[in-house]
């Protein structure tokens, strides 16, 4: 049980919840949330946004009951939270390499993280116009300028303008198209893969998918995965 | 909290129920498995299977759904190598073993009867499968699963030949869709079962009204979790008054309260599933509420409760 | 929204479920009951019954356990008087008939064929009961009610006689305890119905485990709301795709976008009965939520949504 | 939807929650209160503790799940409430004759509003040793006298020592071994029901039990009756 710090709106249906205490974890891991009360039966894995001295972060996206919940809750309130689940990005490989990060929608929000733990990488941000408003992305957009060259994009592909060959890596979140566009720009992309998640240590199997011929558990052999080993036409 | 059933001693009567715990390990940052009654496998078939396609768990009110379609590398890859990831756990072991066929099924169970006998014979270095549970009530998968386990004939049949070639200890999980399941259970006793295990999870439907389409790819799905435990519990009773096997309840277990309401409605055993995507020390915190419970309620032993409703 | 189904006009498909809206005036302080498609009414028996005796209605998750027992005034009193309360009620009135025995079942159906014929030829100011809701699925009576429910032999004797006697519509209430509610649902319409309504609930228990006993004097109970919603829905959708007369979904409805569900599984109308419990506006709020939901997605008739799943 | 002010522990087990908003309601008569989400499939009954301008206040004891649930709100909670219910208390005609309230254990909850009502009524309440400490007995005690002489009775019968049969009527709330003491200490006796409900307006015939030989709702013909119309062995 965990205490909500603050819980804020940062875009028409974002938030960012931020909850006290010591935790741990690397970049592209996630947490499991859940209401303080049994009612919920699924925990939902969200991503790490940020962990500072006594506080991890998150940044959400409101899509159905759950994250709905989480929106209702205020400073004060109790929080369950478990984790850090699964793999992160490759960090310690990359960290003096030139990367660029790509996170399009609620994919953006493991990216600020991975930005403060690398070397100035490039980052490149895409987001519906409707989303937030101009106010709005220029404050987030602060928030991973100090990491590195911040980059937004709004309402159009921005795959299509940036030349994303000339980097050692590119390390992507976002809505599966895009994933698959950009990993078709760098040989060596790293993607993070979505799926409903039961138990998020590798029990349940309600996340497997089929990665480099293989059988993998998203919650724990990824979610960031090879972009060149992941088929995007069997994820569904 | 020490229990002795079908001739096996248990330390106590939480079992983590298959498909919710792996193969054994997934949790033990949480807790040693090892302090366990028992432990059954994720469903093993003959043929490894990649399972369903699609969305494969969804959450309900006070419940989940699930359409896992049994995922496994099959029984021979799992005795041969996914086994040795057990190696460690002083838990029984229950086989959670499901089929397409009766031939599979019979194949399967053959396989872990050959495993079974090496390993006493020190042939193999490996672990014993302690008891069979057949699963004849998995609504997931196309063929077979919960065909067997509709009808008392179907049942009949299935176990009667896998009875024939397994020598260990053999349970049959029962699913609630059963037209009778007291029926089902009394029919399984008779064809040899030693026990029998209810329930599975419960046929169930989950549309998405904005893409008007059902959730799942497979159009139903099954239903665990607190939801279905009142239902559950009368199961439970039904069967455990009609067999004289004992019955290793479960549905809906997510606190120690839930395994106590098992027990009086006359569990032997339970097991808890979803509880654990609730609360990851699901399985360690239900132990020690039982044994405070005992204490607290002055009970040297569960017998003292068991089937008392 | 306007429906037809049974030849009757519904303003629109939602009806409140029997045994959770009274009479139909109780909920009058929250909205105008005439805004509902129907309403059923409480379930009527020949004699008048007080019901059972101890707790009657407790909490489980998602859910809500209920053991009433029909307690009623009698067929006749309320023919007589208690209909009388109904009398500004402009929503089709389904009168929900529950027995103890064939007997009785056939006598009451004769009242109320008795009643509707003499207010038809004008001898009796009064209302009529515009369809007959044959209940054959109610776990919380020791005699008839679901003895009736449970297999086709048993629905098919009742339903047959039934017909016999009355003209109105006669739409089946079925038990998901039913040995296989599809088969038992065709059974029905072969013998004249001319709907089938389901689920009742479910049959269940619950344990107080520190008084160690169960919580209803009867031991079982029935099991409803937003906790058996997936499982109802199931059965609605197979028990659509099995008969050609129009189904009446219910089990667990809460809001509109479950009353979508029921309809895209292949209702023609739905029932709310918990829900009242959980919003004592639940009947207003699922109208006006599927005319939003119509308008937004623009859906012109509920056919362009009926059983698309 | 309501917000609530406060929601302070007055006891072991006891709790006084306030809720803002223009409320109704007389004496013994109840709410419904559940939690603002879904999850509660049944609203709990509560009576009116006290009203008062821009508020209401309930006292309850936690004994289960939903009382628990309660216990656990905070100040700017949201809570959901439907009401008022039942007959309640007769007041009007009792408002110039010598009453007696008796309250034991969390009977004591409706009384407070109904001496705020009467015309300086005595006030008799019984509480386990247990239940509170002096200095909350105290408190609680305070607020009472306030509308009438108040006796504290803990952990004995209270019944046995003082002469009920002086007063023009009683009106009663407790445990039924209380209640049946009572009433037959005064024929003029009141008492207040206690029935698991499910709807409250009288719909789901949960609540019903013999009163004078007619079968009633305790939710809408209650939850006060004549005590002399009550056969306490059948209520089970
Ligand atoms: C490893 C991982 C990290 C994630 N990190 C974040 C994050 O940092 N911020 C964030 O806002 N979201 C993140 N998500 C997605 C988030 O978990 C889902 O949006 C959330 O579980 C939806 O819950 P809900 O109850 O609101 O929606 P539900 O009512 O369960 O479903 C509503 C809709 O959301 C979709 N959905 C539900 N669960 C998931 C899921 N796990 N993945 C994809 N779609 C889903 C459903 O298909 C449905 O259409 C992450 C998911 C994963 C697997
Ligand atoms: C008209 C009326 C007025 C009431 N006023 C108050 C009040 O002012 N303050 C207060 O603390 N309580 C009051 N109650 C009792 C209160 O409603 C119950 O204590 C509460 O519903 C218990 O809910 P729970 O979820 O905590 O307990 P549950 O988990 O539902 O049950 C726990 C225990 O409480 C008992 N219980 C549950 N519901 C009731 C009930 N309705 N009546 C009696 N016992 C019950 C059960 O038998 C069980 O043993 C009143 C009840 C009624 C009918
Ligand atoms: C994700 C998931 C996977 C399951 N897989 C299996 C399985 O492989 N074999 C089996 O017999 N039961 C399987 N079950 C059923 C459970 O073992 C258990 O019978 C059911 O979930 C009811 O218990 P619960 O409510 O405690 O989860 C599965 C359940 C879930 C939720
Ligand atoms: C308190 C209560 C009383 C009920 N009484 C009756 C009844 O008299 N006759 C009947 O056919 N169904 C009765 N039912 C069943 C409901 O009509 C309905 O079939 C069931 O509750 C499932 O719907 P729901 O989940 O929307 O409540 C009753 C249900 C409840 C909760
Ligand atoms: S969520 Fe259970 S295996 Fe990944
Ligand atoms: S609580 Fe429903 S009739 Fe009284």
């Amino acid at each position: 049980m965990y205490k909500i710090a603050f819980n804020k709106k940062i875009g028409i249906d974002f938030y960012i919840m931020r909850i006290e205490g010591n935790f741990e974890g690397s970049p592209g891991q996630f947490y499991m949330l859940r209401s303080e009360d049994s009612f919920m039966t699924l925990s939902r894995p969200i991503s790490i946004y940020d962990i500072g001295d006594n506080y991890i972060e998150f940044m959400y996206k409101t899509v159905g009951k759950g994250t709905q919940y989480f929106s209702k809750m205020q400073r004060g309130d109790s929080i369950t939270l478990y984790g850090p689940y699964g793999n992160g990005f490759p960090v310690d490989e990359y960290i003096d390499k030139k990367v660029a990060l790509v996170g399009g929608g609620m994919g953006i929000a493991p990216l600020m993280y991975l930005a403060k733990k690398l070397n100035n990488p490039d980052i490149y941000l895409g987001m519906r116009k409707e989303a937030m408003s101009p106010e709005q992305m220029r404050e987030i957009g602060e928030s991973y300028s100090r990491y590195g060259a911040t980059y937004f994009n709004i309402g159009n592909d921005m795959t299509e303008k940036i030349d994303l060959s000339k980097y050692d890596a590119v390390m992507t979140c976002g809505p599966e198209i895009l994933m698959k566009k950009v990993k078709n720009l760098n040989k060596n992309t790293y993607v993070s893969l979505e799926k409903h998640m039961g138990c998020a240590v590798g029990a349940c199997l309600s996340c497997t998918c089929d990665v480099n011929g293989k059988r993998v558990r998203v919650c724990k052999e990824g979610p960031v995965f090879r972009g060149s080993e992941v088929d995007f036409k069997d994820e569904d | 909290m020490k229990i002795n059933a079908f001739g096996i001693d248990f330390k106590n009567p939480v079992i983590a129920a298959s498909g919710t715990f792996g193969f054994g390990n997934e949790y033990k940052d949480y807790y040693d498995p090892s302090i366990l009654g028992g432990i059954s496998t994720k469903g093993l078939t003959l043929e490894s299977r990649a399972g369903n396609k699609g969305i494969r768990i969804a959450e309900t009110s006070g419940g989940v759904m699930n359409s896992i379609g049994l995922e496994n590398p099959g029984v021979e890859y799992f005795l041969n190598q996914g086994i040795e990831e057990m190696n460690d756990i002083e838990s029984v072991i229950l086989g959670n073993l499901g089929g397409s066929s009766l031939d599979t099924y019979i194949e399967g169970a053959r396989l872990i009867e050959e495993h079974n006998k090496k390993v006493e014979k020190a042939e193999k270095n490996s672990k014993k499968i302690d008891i069979i549970e057949l699963n004849i009530s998995c609504p997931n998968v196309k063929e077979g699963g919960i065909a067997f386990g509709i009808t008392c004939e179907g049942a009949e049949k299935v176990v009667r030949e896998v009875r024939k070639v397994v020598s260990c200890p053999l349970v049959v999980k029962l699913s609630p869709n059963a037209e009778n399941i007291s029926r089902i259970a009394a029919t399984c006793e008779f064809e040899g079962a030693d026990g029998i295990s209810l329930i599975n999870t419960v046929s169930a439907l989950k549309i998405d009204i904005r893409k008007r389409k059902p959730v799942f790819n497979n159009i139903y799905a099954g239903l665990s979790g607190p939801a279905i435990k009142p239902i559950a519990l009368k199961m439970v009773r039904d069967v455990s008054k009609t067999v004289s096997v004992p019955v290793i309840g479960m549905g809906g277990i997510v606190t120690y309260e839930d395994a106590i309401e098992f027990i009086m409605a006359g569990a032997h055993l339970i097991q808890f599933g979803t509880a654990s995507f609730m609360n990851p020390y699901a399985g360690r915190d239900i132990i020690d509420g039982i044994k405070r419970f005992m204490e607290e309620e002055n009970i040297k032993n569960l017998d003292e409760i068991r089937g008392i409703i």
